[in-house]
């Protein structure tokens, strides 16, 4: 396991051209190709953030009109949470990584895998072009019966694309099922996967139960309006509040699907860096399948004002913090893995650190909108808008991002820059820091979401927020230059860098097309980091 | 995992048995029950669901994994209805 | 369930990815229920929203609902049960290995499909013509009825017989698909999983319908 | 506090120090946890480093500790339910004391009626000390009517009044907002809550006065005709209103409703849906005819209607529908108001 036996053909130099990439079935090119076009998105959605963080920096609305104001934060929403954020570890290091940890040599439908990828595209285009049709003004969240009378934007492009797109997420689901269930290696039992497994198992049941009902909502916004149909449309004597129970009930989970992947990445991470199993391995895994299925029964909490019956009101809040419960148990298995441990400070780790900080502190706000007398004052105020923020970009992308330094050199076969790494990964988290911290205090304080312009005492916490994001956006840029540097300049990566225990490292980097060699056989326990040679690797 | 065939024989009486069915159900919907004719179509209905999933789809002889996940998707769809229903029932309960 | 390597050499239609035949034929089933499932929620979401509304528009769904033809609609209903009978008959044809006999039953399958959108067009052609296609032309004239709510009414049929006519079209075109298939020899007793997974969809397809007739036609006759 | 730096904001309503006090409690009991969380990372970060531990100690896991930890944030989470449902009934719960005023949301403003008649846009006068009730309709799509100040928030419907209400215990002006995304000008559909001594109110209410909202809604009642056929003496077509409102009324499809407003309203804008046991469905539609503002002082109206006493029977029992079914006899006569007993 030294780190000179590069082997002379690998997935990626295997075939040549184009041709060889679109047309491709293998899971890993597949990956890759995921990787391209969600970074492609997540600028889009990063432009549209900063336009609107740029408008922000003044009460009065005097950048932009309040229709183009209206249509930024809509194509933001839109951007970040179908087309990056639910694809984002699922879809770039699931893709690549769930046929190699559990031993096969790709998912077990690599056409409806290919097909996934060009539905993501597909419908990324169709929205991309309803943004220079001239945008959609909606919201992300569609309501009705704005969405579905009063807008005279470009919904029905939009909601066609968010459509084909859920297609997208449903197939890789439903691949991601197949194969963890019927391709496992021989001694590969359910409790030898790794929590990557596990917890991307649970977002693929999310993303297959969950995602079916939000298109067919959205096929019933397109159709009304199209045809005469007023299913919720409340001058047709249908009901606008149906919309949003339909909506949430896909779009609530859906947060799941971007955090409980996020969380296995995490697992992984702290493990290896610490040199330990993580703590309490059951629970971990068992915390992430009950946090998929809680999930489905808390949309109600987005709906405490809207009209929804009191006792309805309790029963979805009374839920919610049910699911308060796993994600509390992950956090503190993370951090008892760490006891008696060997820490080590690499990138990834930080990464992780960084995560479980921002989670906790996401998770905890959580507690504050799922109580129904505070949440009648925070909801659909910024303090809404920084709680999901330390959920979606602190967990999620700091997870992703974290990942992504870590199986780096597994995808290109390259190390990337430490010092740099670091550096940036510092300043993500202090950027992110700056950015949405302030927007808690400013939502309690009572500045509403959505608003073109504010009153003129909300303008310095808006100040410190937008400062912030420059912060961060550096913070984003600085991986970009530097993974693309690490293509070329990057030191040659072993098999396994980290002397981590996982499948994936027991081929070499890059993995050959079929992944493996021959095919391994498991004999012992996840995270059994006993069982591997001492030193030869440099974590 | 060899393939159970089954019979021609079975799947004429089930087709048989669900074209009765189709016939007892438009029969009923013309008799007054009250609150129960919704309830004995469904229940109808449901029969002939389970007929055609457990013969015509075969659920009787795959694996346990696949009866899991029918079971799933049923529980799945009584949760939507369920807990949207907690709402629409209980607006009008005083507070 | 587990991969394995020895056997992969020298077997027709399996994939490379693939220990076995008996894997792939696993997965691919699996797959396929996994898909229905999906399914569930996706029709699963419109009945929600058709109980709801008829909850809260009972007197209006109810009289929309009588403006159904009964007859018509159980004819269908037989119509579709017939053919999912036939399709019943092709897997199992295709079990045993009888290629003209797998052909002959697709074959009546469609023709059976095909009459039942048939006859859904003309269901929906006779609503047409007495205008109750909802919108600025819609027109319902009942004493003690709000026209809205039976438009409300209208609203769900259409939309809902639609997605399941969408779903009867896409199955019409798995079934011409799984012909040629047979037709080429592509289908034996050894290798007969497409036409097996295509009769899932089929029966399915079969299942929202056996759930569409009572909810549309039948369960507000008498009030 | 800073006028540009606001870290808090102003408490001005009998709800506002409840949902404070559970504000502080949370984040004590969530800061507690955070610090905890974060310290016990730096401690064994810094401690188990590898050049100081260069082994690690391979522990499985201790099940007794997760017992704790699942158990002990479940006890907490659960306390912070109750105390938050008990926060959320107050505000759900309209005390049937307050003084009404109503409101018509649309793109982009809000209009308020006070019962006297005044009539205010993107401005709400109440008076300081005082249960106010306000019961909102949007005129177009989902708006949310927020005052900050007073801890209180509720999306305003379309086709649907709903109220809310609060007791403003510190005088001043307060921001008005809409919290729901409505459009175009969804953050210029903001204004004040002038909160005022109940002196100054009723001061405020005389020189503004246009006529009660109830008198508006009579004036409404003959113009579009409403009165040739509900009234009690010779109406042969349409039932009484009398004493309507907040009573059990019976349809002619058996089930039985208690009159509210958004019965009320339906009833205008869709006299069909609901038909009283014993009438024909013959009134015609005033949806489109009927303004929102106008369609609030006809409530009012309707609402102001008393129950003649000679028609009142409080002792008489309620025929179910059951039996006036088989019984026609048991219904109420044409016109002759609904008897049911005071609840």
């Amino acid at each position: 396991m030294n780190n000179v036996d590069q082997p002379r053909e690998h997935y990626l130099n295997a075939d040549y051209g184009i041709k060889s990439w679109l047309l491709t079935t293998d899971h890993k090119r597949i990956g890759i190709l995921y990787l391209l076009l969600i970074t492609f998105f997540f600028f889009i959605g990063g432009a549209f953030a900063t336009v609107i963080r740029l408008e922000l920096i003044t009460p009065a609305g005097d950048l932009l009109t309040s229709d183009t104001y209206n249509k930024m934060f809509t194509m933001h929403g839109i951007m970040m949470v179908f087309f990056f954020l639910i694809p984002s570890v699922p879809a770039v290091l699931g893709n690549f990584l769930v046929p190699l940890m559990v031993g096969a040599k790709d998912l077990a439908f690599p056409k409806i895998n290919l097909l996934s990828w060009y539905l993501l595209l597909i419908g990324g285009l169709i929205t991309l072009y309803s943004i220079i049709a001239g945008g959609v003004d909606t919201g992300w969240t569609f309501y009705t019966p704005f969405s579905t009378t009063f807008s005279n934007t470009h919904v029905i492009g939009a909601a066609v694309g968010i459509l084909i797109a859920g297609f997208s997420s449903i197939f890789t689901g439903l691949n991601f099922i197949v194969t963890i269930h019927r391709m496992r290696a021989p001694g590969l039992t359910w409790f030898r996967l790794p929590l990557f497994l596990w917890s991307n198992y649970a977002a693929a049941i999310i993303m297959v139960l969950g995602t079916p009902v939000v298109a067919v909502t959205l096929v019933l916004v397109a159709l009304e309006r199209v045809l005469h149909i007023g299913i919720f449309n409340p001058a047709l004597g249908g009901d606008p509040v149906l919309f949003q129970h339909m909506f949430w009930f896909y779009s609530h989970p859906a947060v799941y699907i971007m955090v409980l992947p996020a969380m296995g990445v995490v697992s992984e991470l702290i493990s290896v860096f610490s040199r330990k199993s993580v703590f309490g391995y059951k629970f971990v895994a068992f915390a992430s399948v009950a946090i998929a299925v809680f999930g489905f029964l808390v949309w109600g909490h987005h709906m405490f004002v809207a009209g929804i019956s009191v006792y309805s009101a309790l029963v979805f809040s009374l839920l919610s913090y049910l699911v308060a419960v796993p994600s509390a148990v992950k956090v503190f298995n993370w951090t008892a893995t760490l006891y008696k441990g060997s820490i080590s400070y690499r990138t990834p780790m930080l990464y992780a650190f960084g995560f479980i900080g921002l989670f906790t502190m996401g998770g905890l706000t959580g507690l504050f909108t799922a109580a129904l007398g505070i949440d009648v004052h925070i909801t659909d105020t910024y303090f809404v808008v920084a709680h999901f923020h330390y959920i979606m970009v602190g967990g999620t992308v700091m997870a992703y991002l974290g990942g992504m330094h870590y199986w780096w050199p597994k995808i290109t076969g390259r190390m990337y820059p430490e010092g740099w790494a670091r550096l940036s990964a510092l300043v993500i988290f202090l950027g992110f820091n700056l950015t949405f911290f302030p927007q808690f205090v400013l939502g309690y304080v009572g500045m509403p979401r959505r608003y073109h312009a504010y009153p003129p005492e909300f303008q310095v916490l808006n100040v410190m927020s937008s400062a912030g994001a420059s912060i961060l956006a550096v913070g984003y840029v600085l991986p970009m230059v530097y993974f693309l540097w690490s293509l070329r300049y990057g030191k040659h990566a072993g098999p396994n860098p980290w002397g981590a225990t996982g499948l994936e490292w027991q081929t070499t980097s890059p993995p050959p097309t079929h992944n493996f060699h021959e095919t391994p056989t498991v004999t012992r326990e996840p995270y059994d980091y006993e069982a591997l040679p001492e030193g030869g690797f440099d974590a | 995992m060899s393939e159970k065939i089954t019979s021609p024989a079975t799947f004429i009486v089930i087709f048989a048995a669900l074209l009765m069915l189709t016939g007892l159900t438009t029969g009923i919907a013309y008799v007054d029950l009250g609150v129960f004719n919704p309830v004995v179509a469904l229940a109808i209905a449901c029969t002939k669901a389970v007929l055609v999933v457990l013969f015509f789809m075969e659920l009787r002889h795959s694996s346990r994994v696949t009866k899991i996940t029918v079971g799933a998707g049923l529980f799945w769809f009584a949760i939507l209805i369920a807990l949207t229903l907690s709402d629409y029932l209980t607006r009008w309960w005083p507070t | 369930m587990t991969h394995n390597e020895s056997s992969v050499l020298q077997v027709p239609n399996l994939q490379s990815h693939f220990g076995d035949m008996a894997q792939q034929k696993e997965s691919a089933s699996f797959g396929m229920w996994l898909f229905l499932v999906t399914e569930i929620m996706f029709f699963g979401g419109v009945f929600c929203a058709y109980l709801v509304a008829r909850l809260q528009h009972f007197t209006g769904f109810a009289a929309g609902s009588n403006h159904l033809d009964v007859v018509v609609g159980a004819i269908n209903t037989a119509v579709l049960l017939t053919s999912s009978f036939t399709m019943v008959m092709a897997v199992h044809s295709a079990q045993v290995g009888r290629r003209r006999s797998i052909i002959f039953f697709l074959i009546l399958t469609l023709l059976f499909g095909s009459a039942f959108l048939g006859i859904k067009g003309y269901e929906w052609h006779d609503h047409w013509e007495k205008h109750e296609v909802p919108g600025p032309a819609f027109h319902f004239d009942e004493p003690n009825i709000a026209a809205s709510n039976a438009q409300l009414f209208f609203s769900f049929y259409f939309a809902m017989t639609g997605l399941h006519a969408l779903h009867m079209v896409i199955g019409a075109g798995l079934l011409i698909w799984m012909i040629i298939k047979a037709y080429g020899g592509g289908i034996t007793a050894d290798y007969h999983s497409p036409v097996e997974n295509v009769g899932l969809y089929w029966h399915f397809v079969d299942i929202v319908w056996i759930f569409l007739f009572p909810l549309l036609y039948l369960i507000s006759r008498k009030h | 506090m800073w006028d540009n730096l606001p870290l808090f904001p102003a408490q001005a309503s009998t709800l506002a120090s409840r949902t404070d006090a559970l504000l502080f409690f949370l984040l004590a009991v969530t800061s507690f946890f955070t610090v905890l969380i974060f310290l016990m990372i730096l401690f064994f970060a810094i401690k188990y480093r590898r050049s100081r531990h260069p082994k690690a100690v391979p522990i499985e896991g201790n099940n007794a500790l997760e017992l704790i930890w699942s158990f002990i944030p479940l006890m907490i989470a659960l306390v912070i339910f109750v105390w938050g449902a008990s926060v959320y009934f107050s505000y759900a719960s309209v005390p049937k004391d307050s003084l009404q005023i109503y409101g018509v949301a649309k793109q982009w403003m809000w209009k308020f009626q006070h019962a006297d008649g005044q009539r205010e846009i993107n401005q709400l006068h109440v008076p300081v000390g005082r249960n106010v009730a306000v019961t909102l309709i949007s005129q177009d799509v989902i708006h949310s009517f927020f005052v900050p100040a007073f801890r209180v928030k509720m999306d305003v419907l379309p086709n649907r009044y709903r109220t809310t209400w609060f007791n403003a215990t510190r005088t001043g002006t307060y921001h008005l907002f809409c919290a729901e995304y409505c459009g175009t000008s969804h953050s210029g559909m903001i204004g004040e809550v002038v909160v005022m001594e109940p002196g100054d109110y009723e001061r405020w209410l005389t020189q503004n006065g246009e006529g009660s909202l109830a008198s508006s809604g009579e004036k409404l009642f003959r113009h579009y005709g409403c009165i040739s056929c509900h009234r009690a003496d010779t109406g042969q077509r349409g039932p009484d209103l009398a004493g309507l409102y907040g009573k059990q009324v019976f349809l002619s499809d058996g089930r039985s409703l208690i009159a509210d407003e958004n019965y009320i309203r339906e009833s205008i804008v869709d006299p069909k849906a609901k038909i009283v046991a014993g009438f024909q469905a013959i009134m015609p539609t005033f949806q489109g005819q009927v303004t929102e503002d106008e369609m609030t002082e006809l409530v009012a109206y309707i609402k102001s209607l008393k129950r003649m006493p000679l028609n009142v029977n409080p002792d008489a029992d309620i025929p179910s529908p059951e039996m006036r079914r088989r019984n026609p006899e048991v219904q109420p006569a044409p016109g002759e108001p609904i008897k049911v007993p005071n609840r």
